[in-house]
């Protein structure tokens, strides 16, 4: 077998909240069986942007709030692989907000992992949109996406909640791979450095996963739960909303395996030039 | 009688009859009255005669309603702009008259729809013809129709320009074609009213004031730079596209929306330059062909996203149309004032070429070509439009489709990974380009990143590293510089005065380098078609002439400072620069190197 | 024992006393080790001998505990940079020592920390003395804190340069005085163990290897240019500032948050660069004085932002603290290779200066003369910084606070508005520059447009007014051009050789220039201070040498580039440039350039 | 009295939607009494973004995409002023999605009407994200806005219902005015060019201004009722929601009008440059 790079080893601090994300997707490529070299994974700049150097597959590292379109790019250029995108929340939500609202209503076949830990880790702990300050409260990034049409799996979940995270990992993969779309999963992953959470997330969470009356196909029961949690200062965890997405919908052909030899397509391309012909 | 004319526009059959090789026709009025129509008309009149055609247009930044000017110009020789002069103008207005006044030719003709009154006084040279004819009021009064009023001065047109009615009359059934008949049948009634009105001032068939030259070009196709630059990535493998509107940017995301789906290929309206560039660089990673466009304000925000193209090594074709700045400036007309960012708008140093078209229908080559290159070099190619190059069309031999390839380059197979012992996505080799493994390739995963990396792909800042990787992607240009397109020559390279200039300013320039000759003046053209690097040629065009006239749209002379910061001597370069957002005239800058010339 | 030395250490106390004027310390370790306490104890004992000092950080690019460095020069000349070489090392581990190896002085000292053994072998010369203390292991030991290892540290450094041990301690209780007491005993109590540990190999109180001069320079201030050029900004009445953080530039961000509130102004974290550029543009609009800034990656994508300001005749400080780049390249290491996007990252011409202070004190003055001259033009103004420039610190004289004033230029008050009978946003005036009311001002309503407009603000594209607009804009540089900022000038004027640089590369330069003149090569040094427009100064510099060294760190010769582009010949021109993210080092400019002269 | 320029005539095909907006924001101007050079309108990219041409007020003419930060800063910078922005729905939910939903969290004082014709009219009838397409359903603004933390003033007018669309635009500039912050309005204001959707988009339209069961101050509602609306094919118009937003927050600070002669901080100054001493 041909040799490739050697993964890195992570270089979060000691407690980061990024480790149990990368501990739950690499389990979570082993459950699907899923080879690493059918596997993409796209990072945005920061802490979390770094992950896609430890897992082995193909990787790319984005720039700063542009991981989706490039992974957009990825996802309808070439169907046949594994699409996950990954990023901090600054990245997601701040320079990236637009494209997140893009990507949502898009619905491309990819998943999409924040870590969010509510500041600028790699900048060393600026306020991110998710964090609540005396000017503004937070975004809330599921809710946002509950607002928008096309949204087709919207989840939370908490690093430090480790099988219910490789659930939800699992889950967002096989949304993805069986072509509904769009995968969102924000997980709560705390900057153990800048803005250590870990205790008082964990007490704010209320896990919709166990709560039998919570229906995900609601999405208007989806929104007034978040906000009657937040009332509450609380917040949701678990898969907060999903539907059937973009099944039924014509995938995009692959154009990266195509075979491009001009021959083939000459007579169509003559025809293009005598509709021009004067 | 509803026919007036000018005093001096006099007997037409009387004058001696001109015989015109080469003629330049504006059609103009309100959004709506059908400037285009007439123009088009002329166009597939002209063609059948086997001229040479170039068509542009010039639309108010109204919405809607606001003043509209179609020009074509039909010629034995091509020439791939318009003429220094307006022969025959079609004025719908006074509005019209005006605009067209200062650019009309001496001994030309005016042919002004007088429904609203008499043409504008004192605005035009005596010794032009005026036919004023009321179309509009004339249509409504035997049709009930203003709209019919292109027909019906039409007819008088083709008058003008000895067409023979039946021909006429074919060309606007072709053009009507797709029409319900009965349609059809009124807009040839509201030609022949035309015609009968043309009876009345004199213009009766075959007493024309003029007759047109034919001409035996061979087939040829007539199209607009962004329709031959689409064209071109497509035939070299192109198969995703993502853009944003903006003119005059917008038609190549219209052409590729058309086309690129029939052969598996998509093109995707992003929502806005950064998710465009961005979701490009995504497909190109994947081994697609891509493809990003817009005009400098977009072309400025994709700017960081050239440089991760740069840095990390992705292989994209990214157009600038450029347009009249700066910032959102005057959209609608022609600058050609991004060279400066298209050669350093990213930030850092990384190996990047721009190209430009010497011409619409060399828009096809260029598209063919940067695609390819792109590949080969695994990084940028920038493609310098202007508006004109973009939008304006022109008649040009037929595209050499047999000649177009796919380079694969280094780009490497499933089984040439899999026989590799190792695989390093940023190998340092002589050429500057590691062989390049697409992601789904068992055995060839690797990380691509805008970072300094190490040949693994994996982040280093290490300082020795740093300087082989800088290395190596400058290295790239070398490898592919003796490829890259040359210029276009004209006149003898032993001629003391040169003229350079490149995109739609390069035809123009090349007509004033023949009238230049004619009044006996030795001058030579260069029209680069590679902007960056600087090649040889163009410092050399330099250095070999005593004085190189570098004609630009735009106000900092651009190119120059470019080819000088590149090596060539400033002292011998004369700047000569137009940035008002309207055309260059051959005869004003061949009037203006003879004065300075003289002045030497 | 525990303490063991290298062979070659011998005793201290027998080699002669070596006295220093210059010193360059490095402190190097895991971060956590400490390394900026014991660099920052240094630092308060070289001031309070009235030494010149420079201090800057190598941190690796991983996020925490990764590798880091603290450099500091201490001289009794100013000098605006680090020496050539490392004179003394502190190292709490091999790395440390793997690092420092290649600019170590021969006769340098490195006191190891030897906790996990003996200092690697066969990488430091022999002529090195090395003092192996296992300061980690003894502060476990003796006081169960690894963490106090710097004190304990800290007092076997100050043996080795001959600090009396009480002014040590005083430094060290003062460095602490925030603390609890107790904890500032337990530090104390390591600095006592370090003194023993001392005593035992032979670095008695007063027996030290060296002595460090002392000087007596007038009071100064130690800061760095990101701190400087913020303050210089707040001076000249900057009020508002909108950024988005990214290194090197986010303690401008920082300083003004802390700083701005207190005089009625806002520092806004905006969601992007587009938002942080447009938020101050908008900010600006209203007469407030405000700046945006950003690196590269960032810098770029405010480039349509720019334009704007540029067409729009908006006042605004832009800053661009470069890094290596391309795209996110080497965030933590100088480069300068953003030069040509500064000039001409934009789209369309559009009036521009890009200033760039001489050292990190005269980052206060360029800050505040950039917001001054924001005013005066109407439009954009950058202020090129580099990642040493941004933040390193060094000692500066202090500022000329009374110096500093507010130029409201053509600002118009409400009861000039008043007077006026009319007011036009963009009136054609000689020098360029239109009267300018802000919003709430009664009669003087205007239109603000990046579209080419009339000299009402009312959108335009007709020629002839295009020419009289851009022309306008473009004669506001000439109207400022004699007042911008000159260079630093070093050396005889008529010396045949000249070293041209500028940012953080000049003190360098400047001592690279010392040392060809102590080496009888006659030499001139040019540090631009503006680097756009290319100011006569430069090019006449040029002109009048045989050879000019354009030094510059980056790959393509951007700064050559640049001023050759604008006429200065390119043939007396060589290029010398790094790019590997490391500062140039004095020597090394100094040996190219004898051998570049010996071989000519 | 200073002369100043001729408000422009406003060059939109006859017919277009915005009409409509400009009319009721000139009524609403001299209803509520506001001096013109009080008054700065900002404008996007678009036709719509032509409309600050036409008032008579102080007038800027923004990036495509950026009108929100750079009324942003005007409105920070010159609490005194009313600031209005204006553009299409391209510039605003396209372009500018990022900067819409941090200015609905940032929550400034200022009005933004949006005209929403659902294509980008300037440039000739591409899609933009408020089309319903084949390729994804289009943007709702207005849910978008409530998904928003900050949210405090969210409603929809009809360029054809020139009464209501009138009382919307007071309303917005009262919110605002009384420092309760950003007052989005979004307008559907038909492109008769390339999108006549007068007949069918008053169709749909639902006017929430009229049902007394409705609660404007209720987020849950306010979502609710457009997803319910949404799936009959039908939309919200009217106030869907508003609250006291900032009010009580500390309003920033005038910076246009003060005093800058340095003199007066030297004192400061100096003990800022002396915390730098060595
Ligand atoms: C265009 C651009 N702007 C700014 C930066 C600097 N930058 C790097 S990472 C980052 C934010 C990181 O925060 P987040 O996305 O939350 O990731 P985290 O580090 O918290 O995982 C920023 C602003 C950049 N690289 N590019
Ligand atoms: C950065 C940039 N990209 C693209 C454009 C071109 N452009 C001008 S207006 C417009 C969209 C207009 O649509 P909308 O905002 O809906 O306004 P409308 O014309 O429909 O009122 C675009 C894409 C531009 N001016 N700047
Ligand atoms: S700084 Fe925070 S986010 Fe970054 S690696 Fe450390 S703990 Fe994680
Ligand atoms: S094109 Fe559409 S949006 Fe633009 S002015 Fe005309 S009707 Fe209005
Ligand atoms: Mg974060
Ligand atoms: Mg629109």
């Amino acid at each position: 077998m041909t040799k490739t790079y050697t993964p890195a080893e992570p270089i979060w601090c000691a407690g980061c909240g990024d480790f149990g994300v990368q501990g739950a997707l690499e389990r979570s490529l082993i459950d699907l069986n899923i080879a690493k070299h059918d596997v993409m994974i796209l990072a945005g700049i920061g802490c979390s942007g770094t992950l896609q150097n430890n897992v082995g597959t193909y990787g790319y590292h984005a720039l700063h709030g542009r991981v989706l379109p490039a992974a957009t790019g990825v996802a309808f250029a070439n169907p046949d692989l594994t699409v996950i995108a990954v990023g901090g929340d600054g990245d997601g939500f701040a320079i990236g907000a637009g494209h997140f609202v893009h990507s949502v209503k898009r619905n491309p076949n990819l998943v999409y992992i924040v870590m969010n830990n509510s500041v600028y880790g790699l900048t060393k702990g600026q306020d991110s949109p998710t964090m609540d300050s005396s000017a503004a409260e937070g975004l809330d990034s599921t809710r946002l996406a509950l607002s928008i049409p096309g949204a087709s799996f919207i989840a939370r979940g908490f690093s430090r909640w480790s099988a219910q995270l490789h659930e939800l990992t699992v889950a967002a993969l096989e949304h993805t791979r069986a072509g509904r779309g769009f995968a969102f999963l924000e997980v709560l992953s705390p900057c153990v450095t800048y803005n250590d959470t870990y205790a008082s997330w964990e007490s704010m969470l209320d896990n919709l996963d166990e709560d039998p009356d919570y229906d995900p196909t609601d999405l208007s029961m989806a929104f007034s739960r978040g906000v009657a949690l937040d009332a509450e200062g609380r917040m949701p965890a678990g898969v907060i909303y999903r539907n059937d997405g973009a099944v039924g919908k014509e995938a995009p052909p692959s154009m990266a395996g195509q075979d491009l030899n001009p021959a083939q397509h000459l007579d169509a391309y003559r025809g293009i030039m005598n509709s021009y012909a004067v | 009688m509803n026919v007036t004319t000018k005093p001096n526009a006099g007997d037409a059959a009387a004058t001696p009859k001109r015989q015109l090789s080469d003629i330049s026709v504006m059609v103009a009025g309100q959004g709506g009255d059908g400037s285009l129509t007439i123009a088009s008309l002329l166009s597939a009149q002209f063609a059948s005669r086997g001229l040479h055609l170039y068509s542009t247009s010039n639309i108010a930044s109204r919405i809607k309603g606001g003043h509209a000017a179609a020009f074509l110009r039909a010629s034995v020789v091509p020439t791939g702009c318009m003429g220094d002069h307006i022969d025959l103008l079609v004025a719908f207005d006074d509005e019209a008259v005006e605009m067209a006044a200062p650019n009309m030719a001496p001994d030309g003709i005016v042919v002004f729809d007088a429904s609203k009154g008499a043409p504008p006084e004192g605005i035009l040279a005596d010794t032009i013809q005026v036919f004023a004819v009321p179309f509009g009021r004339l249509a409504v009064r035997d049709l009930g129709r203003d709209l019919l009023k292109n027909c019906l001065g039409f007819g008088i047109v083709s008058r003008i320009l000895g067409i023979v009615d039946d021909a006429a009359e074919s060309s606007l059934r072709q053009r009507f074609k797709r029409l319900p008949a009965a349609v059809v049948e009124t807009n040839v009634e509201a030609f022949r009213i035309g015609l009968s009105h043309a009876d009345e001032i004199g213009l009766g068939e075959g007493t024309s004031p003029w007759t047109v030259d034919e001409a035996e070009r061979e087939e040829h196709l007539m199209i607009a730079g962004n329709e031959a630059l689409s064209f071109g990535f497509l035939a070299a493998g192109g198969r995703f596209y993502a853009g944003y509107p903006i003119t005059p940017a917008s038609e190549i995301l219209g052409w590729l929306q058309r086309h690129l789906p029939k052969y598996g290929g998509m093109a995707i309206q992003a929502e806005d330059e950064l998710s465009a560039i961005n979701m490009a660089t995504g497909a190109a990673l994947t081994g697609t062909r891509s493809m990003a466009a817009s005009s400098g304000p977009g072309f400025v925000l994709m700017q960081e996203g050239v440089s991760q193209l740069g840095s990390a090594e992705i292989p994209l074709v990214v157009v600038d149309c450029q347009r009249a700045g700066p910032s959102t400036g005057m959209p609608t007309k022609v600058e050609q004032s991004d060279i400066g960012t298209m050669i350093n708008g990213g930030h850092g140093d990384y190996p990047k070429v721009v190209l430009s078209p010497a011409n619409q229908g060399d828009s096809f080559v260029i598209g063919a070509f940067a695609t390819n290159l792109a590949q080969r070099i695994q990084g940028p190619v920038i493609i310098a439009m202007d508006r004109a190059m973009s939008q304006d069309s022109t008649t040009v031999k037929p595209f050499d489709l047999e000649g177009i390839t796919v380079d694969n380059a280094k780009r490497l197979t499933r089984e040439e990974v899999l026989k590799l012992e190792e695989y390093k996505r940023y190998k340092i080799t002589d050429d500057g380009v590691s062989p390049w493994a697409v992601p789904g390739t068992p055995g060839g995963q690797n990380l691509v990143t805008g970072n300094e990396r190490n040949e693994w792909g994996l982040v280093s800042a290490e300082p020795k590293n740093r300087n082989k990787m800088i290395d190596k992607r400058a290295r790239k240009i070398e490898t592919v510089r003796d490829d890259l397109p040359k210029g276009c020559r004209w006149g003898d390279a032993k001629a003391p005065i040169g003229l350079l200039g490149f995109g739609s300013a390069g035809p123009i320039i090349e007509r004033a380098a023949i009238r230049l000759a004619e009044a006996g003046t030795d001058v030579q053209v260069l029209r680069p078609r590679t902007i960056w690097p600087v090649l040889d040629e163009t410092i050399d065009f330099i250095r070999q002439c005593e004085r190189v006239y570098v004609i630009e749209y735009n106000e900092a002379g651009q190119l120059a400072h470019t080819v000088s910061g590149a090596g060539a001597p400033k002292e011998k370069m004369v700047s000569l620069r137009k940035y008002d957002g309207t055309p260059f005239r051959a005869v004003d800058i061949a009037n203006t190197v003879l004065e300075k010339e003289a002045a030497e």
